[in-house]
């Protein structure tokens, strides 16, 4: 594995080593033992169980749900962060400790509070049922969720590149003309894509796989509300182990495609910076 | 009067970074804002620029006002110390983009960006990101991108001092060539004197965010207005003396001090080059060791022991060290031959520029 | 510059800092947006917690708290975290040092691997553990016949939390190692001391804020795991139940003010950890704003 | 290079309660009885009853434990190697999987209990808030427009199955055993549906907690424990004109009591909830009781209604999963539409 270099610095085979047994008892072993499982299945077989209409309706949630939470993220993120980091307000150390919340709560209380909050009669659900505004056990309910728990991931990942702004070059843009509108959309946008594009992926993994929040918020209303990790749950409580592996091959195999993009976005990221 | 400040002051959370500063650049000046770093040039220049709202005082540019200007309004261009180039964009989109700003046409900022790029010698390089540009290069952008949108001033925040000394002198040489060509106001902020000396054909000098002084290069180092000025601008010996019989000494160092009472204290300079020294242990008045001769180039520099312990610096030429066949340890003579006195005690001496002509030589030993 | 106070701008000052900062109108408004999707998405959640914990009053909490099942998660919980954390540091700093420190091949898909957690599910985490160690599993039948449990017993549950937690530190740890690189340890080398003593007296101090932001990290999420732990625990109440499967248990036995009450101690801890890693923040800023200050007096 | 004594201890120490912790210890007998989600409080007064009468009877000292979830995550859990000496679940069916899937106990395992194994039966009854505000008497109300119904979801419950067939049975009847009726009907009673839950706890707290929809169907006991527990809640039973006779079955599972040396107390469980103390405490929680003596006491506490049990329709569990709730079998059909 290693190439044949001369190395410097001692400890090699012992980090490597145990890195690499750790990983194996982890990961390499049971997602190979789970691999190995749906291996029995034929191709045929494993599409069939793969693709069922329920499946579908839950992938759809599930990326769906993921898409508009890291959206909204995205977009909300950036601008907490950027307030964050900008201005001087009242709260704002606060707040800015606050933003890991959702990284340290435990999901299942997250769901909990959450769909207390939305339902009809709590604090924020009185105000918005009636408006026709539904939050908990409906689509919205999984944004909901998906949102909180990814919410941290944008913000930290632009705090730090807001912060090291050059403020020299929303100053020469001021120098040469540009307004701040101008500015912003022209110099400091193009610089800020790419965490935010970090930010977004990641929001975007951590929900696909998001599961305790969401079981306490969305109703698990099968072809509804119910999301692909839940319906492997059922699956398996409906004694349907082939089911419930073919979906979590699915799922793994689509974890591993967004790491291997969000590496890539990474470099690509990278290259911008001096 | 191209730019006049007028009483100019800038407190950053109660603290006084720019101080009751007042004076003009006249149009077509190529002038240097120069101090240590702190002094409150870099605060001034961006005053001038807009980028920062002066606390108090007023600033004129062509006898108008612009303090309420915002900094797009003022038709200036800016060169940032990190060269601040907008790292998604190419070379002619950074160049062009003042230009866009502005709504010029297409064709004639295309034409404009042609002559910059030529005027910078960077062709070939047009469509570069700026991160796949040297420092010199990107330096270069970062000029051309200030003068595309023709500005009415240029300012320049420390343009050189992000490369090595061999670009640093290229970039100089092609600024001073570029303000003979343009004659634009050019206003740049150094901490760096002998570039200050080099570039500029005025120097304003900070101390601790208050004029030190304004002159020519040659004013400013011949007649420094005080004793900061003095040592800042090239090398000062300096000697904390006491007057006895209208005579200031320091060990056996002598300097005639008319007009002072006894016991008076005065701080007397002297730059190396007025050190006049010999082989001949007769031909001067003071004796000396030679303890060390630092080669800078044409120029050495001497460490020089008196009997009393006291070291001197002094400088001559390669030949003239040749002639004299020196040598560390060797015995030598010397003289001083011009010195100033820099303050003298009880008294303050105002940095302005007015009080320059207060600072009388000895007579018969003036620079 | 933002430490001008901003009363003291005059009206002529505030127009020329139009250059370079956002309108007040535009900066309000976006301190505004940002602040009701905060209260919305942070402050809320947090508060409603300890309300409806206490919706029934002290007594109900207390007892909720003080219940032998309650108390039992919450050592299962404890030990868990015990067992997985320096586990989890241990893996971390052994990663971290093979993947930064030297070159080989495979290193991006090493790099790949130690993400996984991320994106998996939990539930597909629990699920594998359950192919390999369940009754119907791989190894299923030769562990109960040598009466060796891991599913649905602690070792389950510390496996299914390893498996989500590993990332956390080993992921602090590699951009901070990265960005150091080897420079530090080298000079160690030259200064003859050997490997072990370079990491300890080198390596270690230098990534210790990244270290402890992991570490808090991944005891947050040992504690709050949910999904994998669900999986593989058996849900035996006062045996296999950890803290948040206790608080959902609760919820389904219509004790919603008991399982909140208990929810509000994992929200405690979640505070705490905030305001450690808050306050760990606070102080290296400190030392680097020294830093800066002592770097400003030295120049000339 | 060696790893510092200390650091050396931690990881043994690590890797020894990684290992061992799961390894039983006690010396006095410990049971796990696997249920599903509404017997909870049940077996909390039945197993302090028998921790006593097994003492008396026998000097042992038991501890009962209880792991309680939907009954088909359940019987999965156990199936998975869940240690349970004895299930107590709310479907034949799901102890038939953990005889058909996990081999763990003979086929015929229903047999060898009085009562088809079950020794206390419930019904399936409606639960409306406070008023009756849509006016819900019958299961034909439930198919009216506007009407929200919370069952559980009969692909993981138990209760939710009782109920889907409860249902079916109904419209058998109103509609002379046409099965195409039948299936309409049962049709629209779940386009009703606003929520799903996959067990029947559940589905009480998505309509108490949650305050979704306007009628909880499920478990009589259930219903009667949410009446209980929340008094001023503002809750009514209504009782339906015909039901289906629910038997939530128990037995012991052969390979743990064997493995473990249970099968007598495990056993002696079993018998003592068909004992009259039993039956009592299984009444007290609203179960309807077997014994004819114990039902004739607590005769007021539960409604009378027409039951009618699943064998005499749907000619018995094996039958009905094949047709209802495989995959592809009616439930799939309506849910498709």
């Amino acid at each position: 594995m290693a190439e044949n270099r001369f190395r410097v610095l001692p400890g090699f085979g012992l980090t490597m080593g145990f890195t690499l047994c750790y990983l194996s008892v982890l990961v390499l072993v049971p997602v190979g033992g789970l691999f190995l499982r749906t291996f029995s299945l034929s191709w045929a077989d494993f599409w069939r169980l793969a693709t069922t209409d329920r499946a579908l309706a839950a992938y759809q949630l599930t990326f769906g749900a993921s898409l508009a939470a890291a959206v909204i993220n995205a977009v909300f993120g950036t601008l907490l962060a950027w307030v964050l980091v900008r201005y001087d307000f009242p709260g704002r150390r606060f707040i800015d400790a606050l933003v890991d919340f959702p990284f340290a709560l435990p999901t299942a209380v997250a769901g909990l509070t959450l769909a207390n909050l939305f339902a009809e009669n709590g604090w924020l659900g009185q105000f918005l049922v009636p408006l026709g505004i539904k939050g908990a056990f409906t689509p919205l309910g999984v944004v909901i969720a998906l949102t909180f728990v990814g919410m941290p991931f944008v913000v930290r990942t632009l705090q730090p590149v807001l912060e090291n702004l050059d403020r020299d070059v929303e100053e020469a843009a001021a120098t040469l003309g540009a307004g701040r509108l101008r500015t912003f959309l022209s110099v400091i946008a193009p610089t800020l894509l790419p965490p935010v594009m970090t930010g977004f992926a990641l929001a975007f993994a951590r929900a696909i796989g998001e599961y305790g929040s969401i079981v306490f918020i969305s109703g698990n209303l099968p072809m509804k509300t119910e999301i692909a990790p839940y319906l492997i749950v059922i699956r398996l409580e409906e004694y349907d182990y082939t089911g419930a592996m073919a979906l979590a091959v699915v799922l793994l195999v689509i974890s591993f495609a967004l790491l291997a993009v969000i590496n890539v976005l990474e470099q690509w990221a990278n290259r911008f910076a001096k | 009067m191209s730019i006049e400040l007028r009483n100019i002051t800038k407190q950053f959370g109660g603290v006084s970074a720019v101080n009751d500063v007042s004076f003009t650049v006249a149009d077509g000046q190529l002038v240097a804002l120069l101090g240590p770093s702190g002094c409150g040039k870099t605060t001034v220049l961006r005053m001038i620029s807009g980028l920062e709202a002066p606390t108090a005082g007023d600033i004129f540019v062509r006898g108008k006002r612009v303090n309420d200007v915002p900094v797009q309004k003022r038709n200036i261009g800016f060169v940032f110390q990190g060269y601040a180039l907008f790292r998604s964009m190419s070379v002619v989109d950074n160049i062009a983009f003042g230009l866009k700003i502005k709504r010029w046409p297409k064709a004639e900022r295309a034409a404009r960006v042609a002559e910059l790029i030529e005027l910078l010698d960077l062709n070939n390089l047009e469509q570069r990101l700026p991160h796949q540009l040297s420092g010199g290069q990107r330096q270069r952008v970062a000029l051309a991108r200030a003068l595309a949108p023709k500005p009415d001033v240029l300012l320049l925040d420390e343009p050189f001092a992000a490369v090595d000394a061999k670009i640093r002198q290229e970039l100089r040489e092609m600024l001073v060539s570029l303000h003979h060509e343009l004659n634009v106001t050019t206003i740049f902020v150094t901490h760096d004197q002998e570039e200050a000396m080099e570039v500029s054909n005025r120097i304003v000098i900070f101390d601790k965010g208050r004029l030190a002084q304004i002159g020519t290069p040659r004013e400013v180092y011949e007649e420094p207005a005080s004793e900061f000025v003095a040592r800042f601008v090239g090398v000062m010996n300096v000697l904390d003396c006491e007057v006895r019989d209208g005579v200031a000494r320091f060990g056996e160092l002598e300097f005639q001090a008319h007009g002072t009472a006894d016991g008076q204290r005065l701080r007397i300079g002297f730059r190396p080059y007025a050190v006049q020294v010999s082989n001949d242990l007769t031909a001067h008045r003071h004796r000396a060791v030679l303890r060390h001769t630092y080669f800078l180039g044409v120029l050495l520099r001497l460490e020089l022991e008196l009997p009393s312990g006291l070291i001197i610096r002094a400088r001559m030429s390669k030949e003239e060290y040749a002639r004299l066949n020196l040598a560390e340890g060797r015995e030598v003579s010397l003289q001083i031959r011009q010195y100033r006195v820099l303050s003298r005690e009880g008294e303050s001496l105002p940095p302005e520029v007015s009080v320059t002509h207060s600072l009388s030589l000895s007579p018969g030993e003036g620079i | 510059m933002a430490a001008i106070p901003k009363r003291q701008l005059t009206a002529g000052q505030r127009k020329s800092q139009r250059g370079t900062e956002e309108s007040p109108f535009v900066k309000w408004l976006l301190i505004t947006v940002a602040l009701l999707f905060s209260l919305v998405f942070l402050l809320l959640p947090l508060v409603n917690v300890f309300a409806q914990a206490f919706a029934k009053g002290f007594t109900v909490y207390w007892d909720a708290l003080k219940h032998p099942n309650t108390l039992s998660a919450m050592k299962l919980t404890l030990l868990v975290t015990a067992i997985c954390v320096p586990l989890n540091v241990l893996f971390g700093l052994a990663a971290a040092w093979a993947i930064t420190k030297f070159e080989f091949r495979g290193k991006s898909l090493l790099v790949t691997l130690i993400d996984l957690p991320f994106s998996v599910s939990p539930v597909v985490a629990g699920l594998m553990f359950v192919v390999l160690f369940g009754l119907q599993g791989y190894f299923g039948e030769w562990l109960a016949d040598r009466e060796i449990r891991i599913i649905f017993a602690v070792p389950g549950i510390v496996l299914a939390t390893l498996f989500v937690t590993f990332p956390f530190v080993a992921r602090e740890l590699i951009p901070i190692m990265q960005a150091a690189g080897s420079d530090q340890e080298q000079s160690a080398l030259t200064l003859g001391a050997n490997g072990w003593q370079t990491f300890w007296y080198v390596t270690l101090p230098s990534v210790k804020m990244g270290l402890l932001y992991g570490t808090i990290l991944c005891i947050a999420r040992c504690v709050g795991e949910f999904g994998a732990v669900s999986v593989v625990s058996g849900h035996i109440t006062g045996k296999t139940d950890t803290v948040p499967l206790h608080v959902e248990k609760l919820y389904n036995e219509y004790q919603g003010a008991a399982a909140f009450a208990v929810a509000s101690i994992l929200a405690l801890g979640a505070l705490l950890t905030l305001g450690l890693k808050t306050w760990l923040e606070w102080r290296e800023a400190k030392l680097e704003g020294l830093g800066q200050q002592a770097e400003a007096e030295v120049r000339p | 290079m060696q790893l510092p004594p200390h650091l050396n201890k931690l990881l043994l120490l690590a890797a020894l309660t990684l290992f061992t912790a799961g390894a039983a210890t006690a010396k006095d007998i410990k049971l796990l009885n696997v249920s599903y989600d509404p017997t909870r409080e049940l077996y909390q007064d039945f197993n302090v009853a028998f921790a006593k009468h097994w003492q008396t009877k026998t000097g042992d000292k038991v501890t009962v434990q209880q792991s309680h979830g939907g009954s088909g995550k359940q019987a999965r859990s156990v199936i998975d190697g869940l240690e349970a000496d004895v299930v107590t679940l709310a479907l034949a069916y799901d102890i038939d999987a953990i005889a058909e899937k996990g081999r763990l106990l003979p086929k015929d395992w229903q047999s060898r209990l009085p009562h088809n194994s079950a020794p206390y039966t419930s019904t399936i009854v409606f639960l409306v808030r406070k008023g009756n505000p849509k006016g819900i008497k019958d299961w034909s109300d439930l198919v009216k427009r506007g009407v929200g119904i919370i069952p559980a979801n009969p692909k993981t419950s138990g209760a939710a199955r009782w109920t889907y067939l409860a249902a079916w049975g109904y419209a058998l009847k109103q509609n002379n055993g046409d099965e195409a009726r039948a299936r309409e009907f049962v049709a629209k009673f779940y386009q009703n549906v606003p929520v799903f839950d996959t067990g029947a706890r559940g589905a009480t707290t998505t309509f108490i907690q949650r305050g979704i929809g306007d009628v909880l169907v499920g478990w009589e006991n259930e219903a009667f424990l949410a009446l209980k527990e929340q008094p001023k809640g503002g809750y009514e039973l209504v009782v339906p004109s015909v039901s289906i006779l629910a038997e939530p079955p128990v037995t012991f599972v052969d390979k743990v009591v064997k493995r473990r040396g249970t099968t007598d107390v495990a056993k002696g469980y079993l018998d003592y909830l068909y004992s009259d103390e039993g039956q009592e405490i299984a009444a007290r929680n609203y179960y309807r009781p077997r014994s004819a003596a114990v039902a004739a006491k607590f005769a007021d506490k539960f409604p009378k209604l027409q039951l009618f049990t699943i064998d005499e329709v749907f000619g018995g569990w094996q039958q009905a999963t094949k047709a209802h709730f495989a995959d592809g079998g009616h439930f799939d059909q309506i849910q498709r539409r």
